[in-house]
């Protein structure tokens, strides 16, 4: 590791507001403390100190940062979305920063992509099928869009007869709407299916290479993603033109 | 002074041009910058561009132009003042003034460059949102860290003037090959770990040793197998084995015939 | 203009650091009215107030923001940068942002472009025989790698015989080096040349048209930009050749 031209050791909470800023994606607990580890026992000395932070001092510095940031009134946050957390301006900024980037006209999803995506998000994982019934249309044009914009995904095959794939949301699902996770929308006790356990969250105490292995398997590709998903509901729709000619 | 028969060729890369050889000898002698002794410093400069020639260094014709440079400085510093002034009428001048204001002025953009540098690191620790670093391409493929080549060519120097002079006839005896002493260094640093250039000389008595040794130590520098150290300004250069690289580079002898396919 | 769901108007710093966090690049004070006016204009109403922020006003924000940032010791602050400004993390913290990202082997200038290059910052507009001059040796290769990197570029022919391209620094060098601008630079009053009074900054009044005119011109495209000086470098060489031919 190159040297550092760095005299004054930083606090957790500067660590992590740098962290956050320079990130291109929300980042969670876990991967911030990859990086501290990293930099502890690569720089060693008083470095070492960092490798030691645990996630519960870790989120200690992102809550006195998120404050901290508020108390300063910077137009800017911190945001906890799909289970990490990540830099944002203040909504009462919003219009200024669209004027800046541009961006007058926001992507809006269409009245029928919302309704798919509402279904698909409650009720994942589910079958086309199943988002059909209750629409009572053809979702095929709209889930493709979905899968496209890789806000819907596949998530396995199920089950059933001739095991038709499942879909479930995405992690840009949740930073798009700004969802920390699916269990905080309105109405998900009544709306959702229960979770088997094995999906449910695991507490984290993992050792340096079980966070590696982890953080690997965060960082599939997201594009491979969405190109896996066409292909699944290509498959999908095939193999009803064949019911339906048969 | 031929030392060596085949036209083995180092092509080490010289960043180095003539004013930086020239500001190098004057501050490795101590001497007053605005008032150069230019008769030694001229006969130093022509020793070092003798070595590199004979060391086959991919020098520029720069080099050639300041060696005329300098002998036509040190010629009209011969002539008495009053004959200097009869020559040139307009121009009565110190003979030396052009080339201490262009030094002058080279030093202080090195030190500009100095401190770009320190900006440039500073930088390193700083991200802007979403931007990235610039992309400067490969690293520089040569590691002489803080030793630059003057400083290798003057611990050749300094080998070569401890030889005694009637070990010189016993040039042609052609014992050595640079390949042979690459294979020599490379052992030794894998007991030592650091070496300096003069323990590597250490009981050389054929000025050809000495030189396929030193050219052996260019070639592995250029290999990256070794990087050159310098802790002290003009202190003692110190080499020692890079850091293993992902990129495994085959053995020096191979390498080395690849190249020159003469040794 | 799409419509406000904003019910709290934002203080101007606030405005300031949103934009500046939203931005991809160093944000000119002029960049930042411009989004203001647009957003003023646009929406009406309260908003009004926005569109006739002065450029010291806005100037004031940006101060506030920096101080009130460096206070809460954030681990991020406000530069400037090629006379605009730009967040950027703390420099203490870089181990832990290099670690993030995994950009540990930063490549690092050699030392005969870092003399080009302070020659050509220094001395701007300035030939490449100038440059030659001082270091010399030929510094074909070298000017051609940082035209390359843009961190140089072609300003324009000089008068002189021949009519030779004039050299100098881009926007790209100041944010690579951090600097705000090169009279930043130590001993720029004995090393530069004194710039044409026509160089010298203008003061900013402009009416809207105008800020958007000058904008236009800010953004040229840099990689057209060093196709030019290339060109420009190549049409030099090949000059020097016909002349050592003749």
């Amino acid at each position: 590791m190159s040297e550092s031209t760095v005299d004054v050791l930083p606090e957790l909470k500067q660590i992590v507001g740098a962290l956050l800023f320079a990130a291109r994606e929300p980042l969670s607990i876990k991967r911030m403390r990859k990086a501290m580890i990293e930099t502890g026992t690569g720089f060693g000395g008083p470095y070492e100190q960092y490798a030691k932070a645990t996630d519960q001092q870790i989120e200690g510095a992102i809550e006195a940062l998120q404050e901290d940031m508020n108390n300063a009134k910077l137009g800017l946050g911190v945001a906890k979305v799909a289970d990490a957390y990540r830099l944002q301006n203040d909504a009462a900024c919003g219009p200024f920063v669209r004027a800046l980037l541009e961006k007058n006209q926001t992507m809006r999803l269409s009245k029928p992509a919302l309704e798919t995506l509402a279904i698909v998000a409650y009720r994942q994982p589910c079958l086309r099928s199943e988002i059909e019934e209750v629409r009572g249309v053809s979702v095929d044009a709209v889930l493709r869009k979905l899968i496209d914009m890789q806000l819907v995904r596949v998530v396995r095959r199920s089950e059933l007869p001739g095991r038709p794939w499942l879909f479930g949301t995405t992690q840009k699902f949740l930073e798009h709407f700004g969802i920390n996770r699916i269990e905080d929308l309105p109405g998900s006790g009544e709306l959702m299916r229960a979770l088997p356990v094995d999906e449910k969250k695991k507490d984290t105490t993992d050792t340096f290479p079980e966070l590696e292995k982890e953080l690997g398997n965060e960082t599939a590709d997201a594009e491979q993603d969405a190109d896996e998903s066409t292909a699944a509901l290509d498959e999908e729709l095939q193999k009803e033109e064949i019911k339906d000619e048969g | 002074m031929e030392l060596i028969k085949d036209d083995y060729k180092v092509m080490l890369e010289v960043f180095e041009g003539p004013l930086d050889l020239l500001l190098y000898l004057i501050k490795k002698d101590e001497v007053d910058i605005y008032d150069i002794p230019i008769g030694r410093i001229t006969d130093q400069y022509m020793e070092y561009l003798q070595l590199m020639k004979v060391l086959d260094l991919n020098i520029a014709g720069d080099f050639l132009v300041m060696s005329a440079t300098l002998m036509l400085i040190k010629s009209r510093m011969l002539l008495p003042v009053e004959e200097r002034k009869e020559m040139d009428e307009e121009d009565e001048e110190d003979p030396r003034w052009d080339l201490v204001r262009q030094l002058v002025e080279y030093k202080k953009f090195k030190d500009a460059a100095d401190h770009l540098e320190d900006l440039e690191l500073h930088m390193e620790n700083v991200f802007a949102r979403e931007s990235e670093h610039v992309e400067l391409g490969a690293p520089p493929e040569v590691d002489l860290r803080d030793a630059s080549i003057f400083d290798l060519i003057s611990s050749l120097n300094e080998a070569l003037g401890r030889v005694q002079e009637e070990d010189l006839q016993e040039i042609f005896a052609e014992e050595y090959t640079v390949g042979q002493k690459v294979t020599y260094i490379i052992e030794n640093l894998k007991v030592a770990k650091r070496l300096s250039i003069s323990d590597i000389f250490t009981g050389m008595v054929s000025r050809q040793e000495i030189v396929c040794t030193f050219l052996a130590v260019l070639e592995l520098i250029k290999l990256n197998r070794i990087a050159a150290v310098q802790d002290d300004h003009f202190g003692e250069i110190v080499v020692e084995p890079r850091e293993p690289e992902k990129t495994e580079i085959e053995s020096p002898e191979e390498a080395l015939v690849v190249e020159g396919e003469l040794l």
